[in-house]
């Protein structure tokens, strides 16, 4: 066999090796690949960098452990947006194991950043998906009476940062986290029908996805309907770049990198190959 | 019968346990006479008039126009009856799949076929699984049942799961290095779209088209935004094409099955 | 939508017609014509193939419970068994879903004991797995390289494990032929297996392999379904294209002519 | 002798290590089939089967049938004899009977095969009335609407079983229809792969870090 016919026929073995070590480099040693921040991840930075201090954010939890890897670092960089710059926010999940993954995350950074529960964040209690719509059309217009306390049974009149949190109108930006398409949902019973006494309120949303459905998010984003977007672990890495605090989306992107590389470097082996030796047959 | 008279609300489970017993086997022997007297040329018409029947319920519920303000009409009640039931009558099947597993690895294991372990192995973790499920679900206070189902549905169900899921990512390497040759000119448009979308959702595709200004026409040009222009332009485009076909494949089956046209695309033999 | 509206019932309903003449005009006897598709005419070699290797085959019947998609695939694996009986050859049958391995089941018996050899039926190659999707196409993935399987049929609803199965008949040297109206799941076969059926080819297959007159004209009366679809999009296409009507006197009633699209919202 | 199920530090740490070595016994297959595996896959497949009849009974049975019963709705007991013709099939002589349950299964789905019809495609046929002149359109909006119909018009094409493809006139929106197949397969392809990449990082993050602590 000639060096073309073998590139046709490269052992899976051998490629799958080159998967785990393209994989694991990343993850094990610091590999600065390039990470381009684009135009949707910098409105989910600017929406939150917009937020008046007085509004909190609503974090929407909605993944369990099977998408962690991607959405979890979404969950911790807007977080440890809201942190840095002295702003507040609530976790709403939906998903048991997603709170607990959520909650583990926020107690974490709450320590790296010196903020306290109940001051400078809040967990708003798990909420069972079957309950979505009915919690979307009550909440808005009175937290406090569908909440009525905290997940740890405190009442949400104890909690100092919930004092002024009353409505919707209190919230300044809502991010959904999700690996479901839930997204319309909150669209339609949240931001498109909220109304009080002083009028309309569209409240802000950005929206962090898995990758897989990412490409619906995209309809959204060009109507206007949210402000920004992570798509998946590559949102992530670049919002973690923007805030100038790399973990583990960035290794992780690394590490997305990587592998897409070596499959590209793959195919065109195969095809030079192929070309070569179609060429040679020829002559 | 026992259900319905003799026992109420509020009794022992042991009791409600033998009256649905006594009651299946009333109901049951009642109804499977009735089955017997049905003489055998007649079977099939009974079947087939019998999902007619079944078919009609659910059309006629969604033909028959709703009450504006409830989006409900007189069949709707029983559609929603109809589809919890089925979701139990389907339940009550699992009993077969298990058998059948049962008896396989039984089988191997009581003649100790080569391998025999491997058999040993799946009833062990069967009856784990299932004790810790029952013990974590019946005796919602105590902590050791509920490691004991962590445990287990963590690190097997869960892990091993998630591990079958992954193996994708190295089928995918190895499927796209057969596959995308460019051997003819649809293989090579394939290849194109795989190559231009897949670099578009990674940060070292976004890297390598960085240099094009991300403001006015040209910006289009960039990988990420090439990629989401194909995935929601000619791809969206093809996908729904493909769709409609499919659908009307589907409805065309539905109503083959509905009217028993299909004779024989199941069962041939003789009731 | 919960209910049919006037439109949206006339449209199916229409729909449904034009398939329903088409069948029982068939069945009166009208000759019919379907064009080839070289992945459903590729079964009878890969049934040969396994005979001349002494192999078994493996057919999945897809991921789905009891569905119009999966009576579909059983009504492709009862095909692919009569040719098996006949061929003598042994066929391994995997199913995720309990009622679904009870038809199954009953559909392979059937086509031994109509090709006269229900002795050959072996109730231990018609097996349930799991209910749970990886568990389930681990076991797959243990038959297919235990048994060495031949040919491998993949029919059926499918989802990610599509590309593990097909990967995983492919590195044993099975010939693979697979079909399903899963369109995310088409690239990865299309990729890994010997011939895939696109779309709705997979609803033809029991009309291309039995010609049976009914399922001919039912697929004949599809093509006019479809035609009739592609007219409701050409003429909403022109509709929202045309400016806004502005007619006076007996025309007028005409202005909201184009109104028409919003029906089907 | 199982007081340390309730120390969930030491069950934590077992769930870790079943869950590494059964991961690494998995993907041994990659490499070619062996005991390993096997095992892996047996312990897997019980566990799911046992785990599968505890959340039927828990999600499905429990609540949606022996909650109805004990609360007086007395007539669910004929679901589970409805449920007990599926077990005819193992009888020679009575296997007509269990035909009736899939008969009405059957009936059934095809019944509710209208309402899932008008359901997706409706929508999906209104929201291909995409303008291709008019007020309010720019040349990229022009552009990319009629790219769809065309696309979508060969895809359709490419479908219809009952001519032959034989003239250019019929041959051409077909082989167009296909080329553009081709295309969107490859962009399917090409997207799913940086999800399931995903998961794999994900999963050999497991092994380095939570398991061997090789990964920061």
């Amino acid at each position: 066999m000639n060096i073309f016919e073998r590139l046709q026929h490269i052992d899976r073995r051998i490629m799958y090796a080159l998967l785990v070590v393209a994989i694991a480099a990343p993850l094990i040693w610091r590999i600065n690949l390039p990470v381009v921040v684009t135009p949707a991840v910098r409105g989910v930075y600017d929406t939150f960098d917009k937020m008046p201090a007085d509004k909190i954010a609503l974090i929407v939890v909605y993944w369990g452990a099977g998408t962690v890897a991607e959405t979890g670092p979404e969950t911790a960089a807007m977080m440890r947006q809201l942190f840095m710059q002295n702003k507040k926010f609530a976790l709403l999940p939906f998903d048991p194991q997603g709170s607990k993954f959520a909650t583990d995350s926020a107690k974490a950074l709450a320590k790296e950043y010196g903020k306290k529960y109940g001051i400078d964040w809040v967990h708003w209690g798990y909420q069972p998906i079957s309950n979505l719509v009915p919690l979307l059309q009550s909440f808005p217009g009175n937290i406090k009476g569908t909440f009525r306390t905290d997940a740890y049974g405190t009442p949400m009149d104890k909690i100092p940062m919930m004092r002024n949190v009353n409505t919707l109108r209190d919230i300044g930006v809502v991010a959904d986290i999700t690996s479901s398409g839930e997204l319309d949902t909150w669209i339609a019973y949240v931001q498109a029908t909220y109304r009080d006494a002083k009028g309309r309120y569209r409240v802000p949303m950005v929206y962090g996805p898995t990758a897989i459905i990412a490409p619906e998010g995209f309809n959204a984003l060009d109507a206007g309907q949210i402000q920004g977007m992570l798509m998946g672990m590559k949102g992530a890495a670049e919002y973690e770049k923007l805030l100038s605090a790399e973990g583990f989306a960035t290794r992780a992107a690394g590490a997305l990198s990587t592998s897409h590389l070596l499959i590209v470097v793959l195919i065109i082996l195969g095809n030079i190959g192929y070309v070569m030796s179609r060429r040679r047959g020829e002559g | 019968m026992f259900t319905r008279y003799l026992i109420k609300p509020g009794a022992p489970q042991w009791l409600w346990v033998l009256g649905v017993i006594g009651d299946f086997l009333l109901f049951g022997g009642i109804l499977f006479a009735f089955l017997q007297a049905i003489p055998a040329r007649f079977r099939r018409p009974f079947i087939v008039t019998l999902t007619f029947l079944a078919g009609l319920i659910y059309s006629v519920e969604f033909f028959w126009p709703a009450d504006p303000k409830t989006q409900m009409n007189f069949l709707t009640p029983l559609r929603l009856k109809l589809g919890e039931a089925t979701k139990v009558v389907y339940a009550f099947a699992l009993g077969l799949g298990t058998y059948n597993l049962i008896r396989f690895h039984g089988s191997n294991l009581i003649r100790k076929r080569p391998g025999w372990h491997n058999n040993l192995a799946f009833f062990i973790s069967f009856a784990a699984m299932m004790g810790v499920g029952f013990w974590a679900y019946y005796a919602p206070s105590s902590k050791a049942a509920a490691n004991a189902y962590n445990m287990l549905f963590e690190g097997i169900v869960g892990a091993l799961g998630a591990t079958m899921f992954s193996t994708i990512g190295f089928y995918i390497v190895s499927a796209a290095y057969r596959a995308f040759r460019i051997r003819s000119g649809e293989a090579t448009l394939m290849l194109l779209a795989a190559f231009i979308v897949m670099l578009g959702q990674v940060p070292v595709g976004a890297y390598l088209t960085s240099g094009i200004p991300s403001g006015g026409v040209l910006r289009n040009l960039r990988l990420e935004n090439l990629s989401y222009w194909i995935l929601s332009q000619p791809n969206m485009a093809a996908q729904r094409g493909i769709w409609f076909g499919i659908e009307i494949g589907a409805l065309a089956m539905a109503l083959r099955q509905w009217l028993s046209l299909e004779r024989g695309s199941f069962f041939e033999r003789e009731l | 939508m919960d209910h049919a509206t006037w439109p949206t019932g006339t449209l199916v309903g229409l729909l449904s017609i034009l398939i329903l003449y088409k069948i029982f005009s068939a069945r009166m006897g009208k000759e019919l014509f379907i064009r080839k598709i070289p992945g459903l005419s590729a079964i009878e070699e890969a049934v040969g193939r396994a005979t001349e290797m002494g192999r078994p085959m493996v057919f999945v019947p897809g991921i789905g419970g009891l569905s119009l998609a999966t009576l579909q695939a059983l009504s492709i694996l009862k095909y692919v068994t009569s040719i098996a009986a006949k061929y003598r050859t042994r066929i391994i049958v995997p199913t995720i879903d309990s009622v679904v391995y009870t038809v199954a089941e009953e559909i392979t018996k059937d086509a031994y004991t109509a090709q006269g050899v229900p002795e050959q039926f072996n109730p231990d190659d018609i097996r349930y797995l799991s209910d749970d999707q990886f568990a389930f196409a681990s076991g797959v993935v243990g038959i297919l390289n235990r048994e060495k399987a031949a040919s491998n049929f993949m029919f059926g609803l499918f989802a990610a494990e599509a590309l593990i199965l097909a990967e995983t008949g492919h590195q044993v040297g099975a010939m693979q032929i697979a079909g399903t109206p899963s369109i995310l799941q088409i690239p990865f076969f299309i990729t890994a297996a010997d011939y895939t059926i696109i779309g709705d080819e997979f609803y033809a297959a029991s009309a291309y392999l039995s010609r049976e007159p009914t399922l001919l004209g039912s697929l004949v009366g599809q093509d006019y379904a479809k035609a009739l679809i592609i007219l409701v999009i050409l003429a909403g296409i022109l509709t929202v294209s045309m400016p806004p009507l502005h007619l006076h006197g007996a025309l007028s009633f005409l202005n909201h002519f184009a109104d028409w699209v919003n029906w089907f919202k | 002798m199982f007081d340390w199920l309730s120390d969930s530090h030491v069950t934590t740490t077992v769930t870790m290590w079943i869950g590494a070595l059964g991961t690494l016994a998995i993907y041994s297959i990659l490499y070619k089939e062996n005991p390993a595996y096997r095992l892996a896959e047996h312990i897997f497949i019980g566990a799911a089967a046992g785990y599968g009849i505890f959340i039927t009974w828990s999600e499905t049975l429990k609540p949606a049938w022996w909650d109805q019963i004990t609360k007086g709705n007395w007539y669910w007991v004929f679901a589970l004899i409805a449920g007990a013709m599926f077990y005819f099939i193992y009888s020679k002589r009575y296997v007509w009977i269990s035909r009736i349950i899939f008969g009405t299964l059957m009936g059934l789905i095809a019944g509710g095969a209208f309402k899932a019809f008008v359901g997706v495609n409706v929508d999906r046929i209104s929201a291909s009335f995409k303008p291709i002149a008019g007020k309010g359109l720019n040349a990229v909006e022009i552009a990319n609407n009629l790219l769809f119909i065309v696309v979508l018009l060969a895809v359709m094409a490419y479908f219809f079983f009952s001519f032959e493809h034989k003239t250019p006139l019929r041959r051409a929106p077909a082989q167009l229809g296909r080329w553009c197949l081709m295309f969107a397969f490859g962009a399917m392809f090409g997207f799913t792969v940086m999800a399931r990449m995903s998961l794999l990082i994900g999963r050999i993050y497991f092994l380095l870090h939570d398991w061997l602590h090789i990964a920061r």
